[in-house]
């Protein structure tokens, strides 16, 4: 009964069962197809961008098309691709890892992804619809607000619709933290992937809204005449510079702090020590957040605010240097005296390190504002966030995958074909990016669409350009491995890595209860303490009983097509009065499903004991 | 800034120059091969962080090849258990104090840089020059002067220069790597930075905030030249006559044709106010449009279809396209505005 | 239960008057609040000296804004440690970006 | 796990009917930290607000505007408003059912006489005035913050009563006390981003 995946069902039946599904384990491989395809998508526009500038005076693509190709892919891979995959991860594993049964609001949790996936649809509807944004990703107001075309409308509403999504998932994952650990998983003793998974949620929780109230500004200038960013009737377009850093450079956070979780669970998993300095990490990471909302005008330096300003944002941001070279050498030194094994999962944390140093140290010259004066706006911007964006977050997501696969499939990746993506992506990256550092400070800024010849930037263009290329036959092979495994991995038990965590505790892939008994927690790596102590498994904390689960529902997909349909309706309300039907019979949907879910009790059901699989849960 | 820190980076400028096949990039544009203050006070603090940076990788580099090397699970070892340490007070201050320590030694310079380069206490006795970013020009107004020009920037080498920025449209951004940082042109708020240049010669300069389709070709020019020029230049831009009858029937009649429908957006002289750039040294330019040699057949093509060359420009669609005949003629016409002998062509020898 | 009836009714008339005490709290606290609204308004209306105004005004509202918190939301009782954190948390970014929007936006 | 629908008892009530189940004690909390995030919300519009204050196109001032009867009305009504709906949750503590409908109902009358006055006062800046969210940057930034406001009050007003007419017949149980209660703090933290308009715009407008 448990194992219902070995449950053959018609495909519509399927399909279904996933449309209407409020399992954070079916929700995380959504996820994961969701992010996994914007990704290709993300990875093709940078390829289409690379190509485009292989050979100075390049005409691959035309000026217009390029601004829109690399807006989209900068959003695209923020906020469709990084974030979503990031979920994946966190509703995979991290109710697993406190021993709960569910998360705190299934509901909200299956909302959060549908509007995610709504809103990236209807993000990429502009290609087809008169031409895509081209304001870049952080469309700065006023060439976003006099942008032709409904490019940029497209971009409010998208994440708009995504955002709320993500701000639904945050609360989700901070109320589960806090109410459904198991007995004895005290705040100390939970694995550094769901403390990070926790504050990256508070950040969200305090980040997205600055970008609500920025979105709307923008989109009540561009779509209802208002003038906030119109300096001739006294706008101003600097506060759209600061909401949009204000919630911009806690996302970077958001983005890094899941990964630095990953990372620190598979250091001690293939290390077999438990992590090293584990108070001093999770001080690090609430550091890291904390600090992480005081420096964002870092990215305004050139803007003119001042000296004093600049000086003050300057050493703030040198202060996150701090706790996260806390965190790297307590990394170091969980490897220390350990017993390493190097496998696919490991290989990635491993290359993440000296990667990720040299995104972080770039960070700090960045920092330094009097030097930012020439490096803003330059290459040496983008090799910087790409360093810690793709050696550290992408690395973390595939690092995770590999690391998670066997948790959320019952199957490992296939390590021959894992050492071969790592390897080629590997190289690819530092081919690709590296010399980018110096590209930047010889003259090229970022966001050209050609650059001349004879200003000695061809040879590093063209390097970079290769470069990318092996990126993209390591994901390809990625790709393949997921297929391949699929149709020939062999199934593997629940804990496959010598674990430590209580994930590892339960069958793979997990029954849909999780636990049949929550587990009593008696220290830091709880499955690790049992194993020394020669037990196979946790000591269930409550005798067995009936299991109480919450009804899937249709209403999130609901919600969502209404605000997608009402998104279209507000970008066209002015022109057609098709919008302007659409706009309400869109909101309609979206309020009449939340009416409905209102007055419908929906009181969940109850999975009755005899029915559970005995030992499932231990 | 200078001093020991000049040896600093004369040590690392060398090594740089070793360690990439490409070099430094080209000089008239490499931020790496600084010819004037604030690029060379940014370069300093960039060579003080890098060599922090150096010294933190290799630390870092060297405790992981450690760890690789020494604690890699050995065949038949599987079953070993390591040590489970929980921490180390004294790592653990120690790998927060040093950073922190580290963090110092480039944050004070960076401070005082930063105050350094927003230094305005000489600006009312210096040249003061008026810039404008526009969709996709630049537009220079020497107030003090009664000069206008567009896309190329004469200034006396060794001189403090005060530039006051702003924009007439969108965000952009004035950047010359050779000679300085860059600053943002708002359409709120003017800007104020100055630039000091060290040699003489024509510096390329960039726009470096995203401000449009054709932003990648928002190209300008610093005119660096000697004051004994720079003062020769003023007094030949403004005493030129602007109706001054060209030489040449086919220039004369381009005149006629430019002032009757080119006038209603660009100038020619010292008028202020225009949508167009100022072209009155049009003739002496270094580029046309910012971008492209200034030969009598691509101005042509230029004023028949602009857009083929600055994609979104704002002229494109704004003016009666002229016959081929007449746009030969306005070229004429434009290409002999050269009243100086001072130009970048003489600048850079 | 049945034994336990005796001690629940107890147990019931406690809470009770606990809960009509607290409710005296929130009238009083109520009856406050206007009348910290009204002389926040009269002040205005006196037309006195801007620079005395404004922090007053200021004073009030947080004051007002704590009593509400406090009081009515029951931001005082136990259990809220998380809220508290939340919305403190949440006052920090809000004051960081008002301060920022006033004073780094004009130059 | 106790998410059957149980009656409240008033013999054996928890003291915290809001937070007696799990899922009650999720929604609390949940609902506490969206309102965090909405004070950010709010805070980047007073920002706003505040930078865009003095760009005004023409004699359509804050001082030449406001008129603080009208506002100090205002004022009244929803901190009266906020006092009711203090007096529902504590009759829903007592399970007083009826007493909690009622309350609540004065609430949203009161609630509605506010947005009513708010209308009003938009209708007088447009058509006296001319005073309009195209005027000026200060007319964009003064609608949008006082507008997300009455936004708030409309949505809790609609919230508010689709939870008394749902509950209407079958009174007050462990399921919906949450509900009750979140949507009151809902109703408070409206009145709290009040204090902070008829402070920040409206008083210091006017000085
Ligand atoms: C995951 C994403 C991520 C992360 C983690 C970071 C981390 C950091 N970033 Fe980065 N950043 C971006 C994503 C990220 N950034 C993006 C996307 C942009 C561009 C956005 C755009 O304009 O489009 C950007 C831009 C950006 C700028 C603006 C540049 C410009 O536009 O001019 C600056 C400036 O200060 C900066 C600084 C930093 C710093 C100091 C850190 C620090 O957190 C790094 C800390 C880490 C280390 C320092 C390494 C490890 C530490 C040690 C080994 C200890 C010892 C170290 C020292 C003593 C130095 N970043
Ligand atoms: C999560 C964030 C993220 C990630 C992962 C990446 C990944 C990559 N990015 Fe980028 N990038 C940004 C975020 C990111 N980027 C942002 C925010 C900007 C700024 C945008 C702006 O300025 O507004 C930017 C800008 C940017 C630029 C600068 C453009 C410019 O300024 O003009 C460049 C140029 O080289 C670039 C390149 C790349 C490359 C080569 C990759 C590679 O790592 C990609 C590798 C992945 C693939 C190659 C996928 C391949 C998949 C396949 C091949 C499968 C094929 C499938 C089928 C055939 C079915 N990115
Ligand atoms: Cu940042």
């Amino acid at each position: 009964m448990s194992n219902t995946i070995a449950q053959k069902k018609g495909f519509g039946a399927t399909l279904w069962d996933y449309l209407t599904t409020v399992d954070h384990k079916k929700i995380a491989i959504m996820y994961l197809i969701g992010g996994g395809f914007f990704f290709i998508l993300g990875g093709l526009e940078a390829l289409a961008i690379r190509w485009q500038l292989i050979v100075p005076e390049n005409d691959f693509v035309s000026a217009g098309f390029y601004n829109e190709i690399l807006t989209m892919h900068g959003t695209t891979m923020i906020f469709l691709a990084a974030m979503p995959l990031i979920f994946a991860l966190m509703n995979a594993v991290l109710p697993l890892q406190i021993g709960a049964r569910d998360v705190a609001f299934p509901f909200l949790n299956s909302l959060g992804f549908w509007l995610f996936l709504f809103g990236g649809i209807l993000l990429n509807c502009s290609w087809f619809l008169g031409g895509a944004p081209d304001a870049g990703w952080t469309a700065y107001a006023p060439l976003s607000t006099t942008s032709p075309g409904h490019g940029v409308d497209f971009y409010i509403l998208g994440l708009q619709i995504s955002g709320a999504g993500t701000l639904m998932g945050g609360i989700n994952f901070l109320v589960t933290v806090i109410n459904m650990r198991a007995p004895g998983m005290t705040y100390m003793r939970m694995p550094l992937f769901t403390w990070a998974s926790f504050v990256t949620s508070a950040l969200i929780l305090f980040a997205f809204p600055a970008l609500t109230v920025g979105l709307f500004l923008l989109m009540f200038d561009r779509l209802f005449g208002s003038v906030f960013f119109d300096a001739n009737y006294g706008g101003n377009s600097v506060i759209w510079e600061h909401l949009f850093w204000i919630f911009g450079h806690p996302e970077v956070y958001i983005l890094i702090l899941p990964a630095f979780g990953v990372f620190s669970d598979v250091f001690s998993t293939f290390a077999k020590k438990r992590l090293f300095g584990y108070t001093a990490m999770v001080f690090a990471t609430v550091l890291i957040g904390f600090l992480g909302f005081m420096v964002w005008a870092h990215h305004m330096f050139t803007v003119g605010l001042g000296p004093a300003a600049n000086s003050i944002f300057a050493v703030a941001t040198m202060a996150i240097a701090v706790p996260t070279g806390i965190k790297i050498f307590n990394w170091l030194f969980t490897l220390w005296g350990g017993s390493i094994r190097i496998n696919s999962a490991m290989l990635w944390a491993l290359g993440f390190i000296p990667s990720f140093t040299i995104g972080g140290m770039t960070g700090v010259m960045l920092a330094a504002a009097a030097a930012d004066y020439q490096f803003h706006d330059t290459y040496f911007v983008v090799a910087h966030f790409h360093y810690v964006i793709v050696g550290g977050v992408v690395f973390g997501i595939f690092s995770g995958l590999h690391y998670w696969w066997p948790k959320m499939f019952g199957k490992i990746l296939d390590e021959k074909l894992g050492k071969i993506t790592f390897w080629t992506f590997f190289v690819g990256f530092h081919l690709t990016f590296f010399i980018q550092h110096f590209l930047g400070l010889m003259g090229m800024p970022r966001r050209y669409w050609v650059y001349l010849e004879d200003q000695g930037l061809d040879l590093g263009n063209s390097i970079s350009t290769v470069g990318a290329f092996f990126m993209g036959v390591g994901a390809l092979v990625f790709l393949y491995n997921v297929i391949y495994t699929s149709v020939k991995g062999e199934k593997v038990g629940g804990d496959p890595w010598d674990g430590r965590t209580l994930e590892w505790s339960i069958p793979s892939p997990p029954p849909h209860y999780n636990f049949a008994q929550a587990p009593l927690v008696r220290g830091l790596d709880p499955l690790w303490i049992e194993k020394t102590e020669g037990r196979k498994g946790m000591t269930p904390a409550e005798p067995l009983d009936d299991i109480h689960m919450p009804n899937n529902t249709i209403l999130p997909f609901v919600m969502s097509v209404g605000l997608f349909i009402a998104g279209f309706g507000f970008i066209y309300q002015a022109e057609y009065t098709g919008g302007f039907i659409a706009m309400f019979v869109g909101m309609g949907i979206t309020l009449g499903a939340m009416f409905t879910r209102s007055v419908k009790d929906d009181l969940g059901h109850h999975i009755h004991k005899e029915d559970l699989d005995k030992g499932a849960g231990m | 800034m200078k001093g020991w820190m000049g040896k600093v980076r004369a040590l690392f400028l060398l090594s740089i120059l070793s360690l990439i096949l490409s070099g430094c990039g080209v000089e008239n544009l490499s931020a790496f091969l600084p010819k004037g203050y604030g690029a060379e006070v940014s370069l300093d603090i960039i060579f003080i962080s890098l060599a922090v940076m150096i010294f933190v990788f290799i630390i870092v580099m060297v405790i992981y090849t450690i760890v690789l090397v020494k604690y890699r699970q050995k065949k038949g070892q599987e079953d070993f258990v390591p040590k489970q340490t929980e921490g180390n007070h004294i790592l653990e201050i120690v790998w927060t104090v040093i950073p922190i320590i580290l963090l110092i030694v480039i944050a004070v310079p960076t401070i005082a840089a930063t105050y350094d380069l927003a230094d305005e206490t000489d600006k009312g006795d210096s040249l003061n020059i008026n810039v404008t970013g526009n969709q996709y020009w630049w537009h220079f107004n020497y107030s003090e002067e009664e000069i206008q020009t567009s896309q190329d920037m004469y200034i006396p080498v060794g001189q403090k220069v005060y530039l006051n920025m702003m924009s007439s449209d969108v965000l952009h951004s004035f950047w010359v790597p050779a000679i300085s940082g860059k600053m943002d042109t708002n359409p709120e708020n003017e800007n104020t930075m100055y630039i000091e240049a060290y040699e003489e010669g024509v510096y390329w300069g960039k726009c470096a905030e995203l401000c449009g389709p054709s932003h990648s070709l928002m190209d300008f020019k610093i005119v660096v030249v000697s004051q004994e020029e720079f003062d020769q230049w003023v007094s030949d831009m403004q005493n030129l006559d602007a109706e001054a009858t060209p030489e040449t029937a086919s220039a004369q009649e381009g005149q006629a044709l430019f002032e009757q429908s080119c006038l209603q957006c660009h100038a020619i002289g010292s008028n202020p106010v225009a949508i167009g750039p100022n072209l009155t040294n049009f003739g002496d330019r270094s580029k046309l449009a910012g971008v492209e040699d200034l030969t009598h057949d691509m101005l042509v093509e230029w004023i028949l279809d602009p857009e083929s060359i600055k994609p979104g420009n704002k002229m494109t669609g704004n003016y009666d396209v002229p016959s081929k005949d007449e746009a030969e003629k306005i070229a004429d016409y434009l290409l002999q505005l050269k009243p100086s002998e001072i130009t970048p062509e003489s600048a850079s020898e | 239960m049945a034994e336990n009836t005796n001690s629940v009714n107890n147990e019931l008339d406690y809470h009770k008057k606990k809960k009509k005490e607290e409710m005296k709290q929130q009238v009083i606290t109520f009856a406050l609040m206007i009348v910290f609204t009204i002389i926040a308004f009269t002040m205005v209306e006196a037309d006195l000296d801007k620079l005395f105004v404004i922090p007053i005004l200021f004073i009030l509202a947080i004051v007002q804004v704590a009593f509400q918190l406090y009081y009515f939301m029951h931001m005082s009782h136990k259990g809220h440690e998380m809220p508290s954190l939340m919305m403190y948390g949440g006052a920090a970014v809000a004051f960081l970006t008002v301060l920022t929007l006033l004073v780094l936006v004009w130059w | 796990m106790s998410s059957h629908e149980d009656v409240l008892n008033p013999k054996v009530m928890p003291e915290e009917p809001e937070k007696a189940t799990l899922e009650g004690k999720n929604k609390f909390l949940g609902f506490w930290f969206f309102l965090g995030g909405e004070t950010v919300l709010f805070a980047s519009l007073f920002g706003t607000y505040l930078a865009l204050k003095g760009s005004t196109m023409d004699d359509n001032t804050s001082q030449n505007l406001f008129e603080l009867p009208l506002v100090f009305i205002m004022t009244m009504l929803l901190l009266t408003s906020s006092l009711t709906s203090v007096y529902a949750m504590y009759h829903m503590k007592n399970n007083d059912f009826g007493k909690m409908q009622l309350w609540l109902g004065i609430t949203v009358v009161l609630g509605l006489a506010f947005l009513g006055c708010e209308l009003y006062e938009f209708y007088h800046y447009i058509h006296h005035y001319e005073f309009t969210f195209r005027s000026s940057a200060f007319g964009s930034a003064f609608y949008t913050l006082v507008g997300f406001h009455g936004g708030h009050v409309l949505f809790g007003l609609l919230w508010i009563v689709t939870l008394m007419v749902r509950n209407a017949k079958r009174g007050l149980n462990l399921y919906n006390a949450p509900k009750f209660y979140i949507a009151s703090l809902y109703w408070h933290f409206i009145d709290v981003v009040w204090v902070f308009i008829f402070t920040v715009v409206y008083l210091m407008g006017v000085i």
